[in-house]
């Protein structure tokens, strides 16, 4: 495993021009969590419309692969209908704990991450924009 | 004498390490835990191979042996750190239980409602928590004496929160984000003089400082011996006698009792009083053994050693572009801490550890501090005796290396 | 499998012992502490040769490695006791130290005035102790569960003990004084239908007995790694989800916290919460490796040995004259205390010492018991898988000796 | 070390015919004195008279080593100076901590055990009847 599989040019890409990302207001944010080992830290507003999730927004301090995670993450879910999202999740999710390979049909452009899992101690960084995705939809899908 | 940390390399078989790509381990991450010289192996190994039996219990030859090199592991400790007598060392896990001994044993059984605990901004998460939750406990107040900017402790502000409601100070002989030594004997007889016990961290200064606990006048001091050449699981609590005396036990059961009945039961004496059940024995050899080889080295020679190189760090970490260093202290350890404009931190160590460089990246169980010095994460080298300047010249060119990838592209 | 004590002897360093007389070491102290086979002491070099970093905390390789063999060890242990999920596994000092974590984080936050715990009269001081703290510091009463003549519990007296007030059963899976295994299935059940929680004290029953804490239905369990072939300093806390959630923890600082503020912090989720402080990485990976040497050996196959070892002791026992055997359970452990009519048990076991054999003496960690069976101290041999007929024959042989010794001059 | 110079017939014989020994009743003893490691227990009772210890009785529950020690001690002591108690005191547990040798002049039969300092887990066998004795000193002379 190099690490220019890991610091794909995709991934510093998302790291340096974040997508859906801007500073949330007090309030906005759906979800505010943090990764105490590392100090990455991330917020994100979203809402639904119809069976859709839409308006997601991110605010993320965090290294350039938990930042590219949820910037890729954004862009992947925003306007898909919750269902896709789900699937989306668990698939993505399944992978970055080595429980099966990527398929690029599945991931699209997420399929840069996967290289993630060889690398145990920053698969964290990897999936928490998708943790806080997830406790969020809980949020809004009580 | 002079100072040769190629040859100490030697000692420890893990720094003989030669990663897949050939290059060797270059290892950085001291003041998170350090490697284990051949002689501290070998003294766990022989209690195991040799004289596994339990301490202060039996009368056969392995228990009799294994207790004789338990209690002059506490002897060489006490030693080493000027204890007046082996009866004030008590083992522990860490530092984090010694300090949690007495947050509980005593914090909370002297303290009243209104007193308060003094820390400090920069202390380890060990050496705050604690005091949080026996100041709740009890309806005390905890305060943060606060850092200034080149990462010394306010001492101004320090007088004024020294107040006669102060019971406690608790602080870090030096800080393992800053590398600031503090200023311990002069902080010890300003709160002595204002009526307060001292706890001292040790964990990040007797590993490198020449201390004398006694000539301090210290109350409580702690450390790890995995911090200092040691073994895990194992580290000390020093006190005074009278507060040993004083203090309840915290864990209780085996080995620390003098007579039970089936409702209540009396202490043995201290130390024994405060080490319930089967002690980390291999541990407590292990670290005498430890002690017996940083004794051998001489701790003076060691600081010189240490002062040197991390002159000779700062100066190579100073001229790397966009790099900026956390804690100017005139008075500090062989810690220094970064960050790299534009890079995160767990970024930089994943390429170091790449390029056979261990590093610490995260924010070093200082949440506080770090939130003072605006950032949620650092970088930190942090350097031991066998570290020399052909590390520091890695460091600095994989920091460059880093810098270049980043940035470029 | 057929069972082999001399061919595992060779696995242990320490059992090749021979003394100055020519005397081979017999090691007949097993219930206080076993010897540890290569395999262990292997594992545990490994780490401090080669992954010597800390865990959790840094991306390194040497931390990334330790981290891995770390939370590896964790499922080794969780599987060897049928625990559902590693996360339940909590590492501690040793069972003394998780008796006190449940002590302290459960019993002192859900027990109320009035409320009862209920012991035995057979438990080791460390599962006593922490208990009348409890109960004292919370207003609660703590009850004995009486011992028959036989060694057995007062099964009667039990449930009749047994009432609604009853909040906590802490039981010994089995005695380490008179050998007795507790029908802990049974009391489990009994006290789950009575309302009460159970925690189980492994520390005897784990290193001899097949046991699944799942089965079972075990609240809490705890163990020791030193007395199953593991290093020093190492133990487990297990209990259910609900409870490590719901518990405080006891020791606070690095490594269980969540969020840091300057007053208050939050926790990590478990086993996290209740491993404050750099942890016994080391002794972990030990543990695991233990966990791997018994798996291998088969805890049936184990079992049967020290069964049928026992048999053949307590026959060759029975027959030297005035001597005594405390303890007649039907249901034992290869642990036998006894006591040769006028002469003291420490005498014995220092005639015993100078032929090689170790046995202990004393009270055993079990004052309230050894008052019960009208004697200050016994003495007691213990077995385990390296143990042998023939070292049953010379422990015979030498307590004729000291008998002659004695009742001759 | 031969555990024959440790289980001398002097030492022995001590043992088994323990001297100035005898059941003390309640209230009757100057210090109740338990070695918790062994379940080793002994009371003293004794009084003044004059400059001199007299009347001393012990009633022990010990191994051979602690029942012996307490009974050559009794025999030592009973009639003497307290003066003289005190340097024999000092002498004998300089002997079994290792510190000096022994010398028959000062300990008389005491000497007998001297062996046990070769044997650190036993000294707190023959060292705890003197420390009851030093307890029982402090109480009667305040
Ligand atoms: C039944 C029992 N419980 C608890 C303990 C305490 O174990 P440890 O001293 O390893 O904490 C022991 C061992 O001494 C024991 O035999
Ligand atoms: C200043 C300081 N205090 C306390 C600790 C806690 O030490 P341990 O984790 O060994 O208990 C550390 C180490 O992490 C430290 O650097």
């Amino acid at each position: 495993m190099q690490l220019d599989d890991l610091y794909q040019e995709v991934i510093l890409d998302h790291y340096r021009h974040p997508r859906c990302s801007g500073e949330l207001a007090e309030g906005e944010a759906l979800v505010d969590e943090e990764n105490p080992l590392c100090g990455d830290h991330l917020k994100l507003a979203a809402h639904i419309a119809g069976d859709k999730l839409t308006g997601v927004k991110i605010q993320c301090q965090g290294c350039a692969i938990c930042t590219a995670s949820a910037s890729m993450m954004a862009e992947a879910v925003n306007d898909l209908p919750l269902a896709d999202i789900r699937k989306k999740s668990a698939a993505f999710l399944a992978v970055l704990r080595g429980e099966r390979a990527a398929s690029e049909e599945e991931l699209g452009d997420l399929v840069a991450l996967r290289g993630v899992a060889e690398f145990p101690l920053r698969v964290k960084c990897a999936t928490m924009p998708w943790h806080a995705l997830e406790a969020a939809l809980k949020r809004l899908t009580p | 004498m002079s100072f040769e940390p190629l040859k100490l390399r030697a000692d420890f078989p893990a720094l003989g390490r030669v990663f897949d790509d050939g290059r060797r381990l270059v290892y950085l991450d001291n003041a998170a835990t350090t490697q284990k010289p051949r002689d501290v192996l070998k003294a766990t190994r022989r209690y195991y191979e040799e004289s596994a039996g339990n301490v202060h219990r039996a009368v056969h030859r392995l228990a009799a042996e294994a207790t004789g090199l338990y209690e002059e592991a506490r002897q060489k400790i006490a030693a080493f750190i000027g204890a007046p007598s082996p009866k004030q060392i008590v083992f522990t896990h860490g530092a984090t239980e010694g300090i949690n001994l007495v947050a509980h044993g005593w914090a909370r059984k002297f303290l009243n409602a209104g007193d308060e605990l003094l820390v400090t901004e920069m202390e380890h998460h060990s050496n705050l928590i604690p005091w949080q939750q026996a100041a709740r406990a009890k309806g005390a107040t905890l305060r943060l004496v606060p850092v200034l900017a080149d990462g010394t402790l306010d001492r101004e502000a320090f007088r004024r929160l020294l107040t006669p409601r102060v019971k406690l100070l608790a602080v870090t002989h030096a800080s393992n984000v800053l590398g600031t030594i503090n200023p311990i004997a002069e902080l010890i007889r300003e709160a002595h003089a204002a009526g307060a016990r001292v706890l001292v961290d040790g964990a990040q200064s007797v590993p490198h400082l020449p201390l004398n606990v006694a000539a301090l006048d210290a109350d409580f001091l702690v450390f790890s011996g995995h911090k200092m050449l040691g073994p895990t699981g194992i580290g000390v609590l020093y006190a005074k006698p009278e507060l040993l005396d004083a203090m309840d036990p915290l864990l209780t059961g085996g080995e620390m009792i003098s007579r039970v009945w089936d409702d209540h039961a009396t202490w043995a004496e201290p130390p024994q009083k405060f080490e319930a059940g089967t002690p980390h024995i291999a541990g407590a050899i292990g670290l005498g053994a430890a002690v017996d080889y940083l004794a051998k080295l001489g701790h003076d020679a060691l600081r010189q050693h240490e002062l040197a190189l991390t002159a000779y760090a700062l100066e190579k970490l100073g001229a790397v572009p966009d790099l900026k260093i956390f804690g100017r202290a005139p008075e500090r350890l062989g810690v220094v801490s970064f960050a790299l404009e534009g890079v995160h931190p767990h970024d930089v160590a994943q390429f170091l550890d790449r390029d056979g460089l261990a590093i610490r990246a995260g924010h070093m169980c200082a949440q506080p501090l770090l939130r003072r010095l605006g950032v949620p994460a650092v970088s930190r080298a942090s350097f031991y005796l066998y570290n020399d300047r052909d590390d520091v010249d890695r460091l600095a060119a994989a920091l460059l290396a880093v810098r270049k990838f980043f940035h470029a592209t």
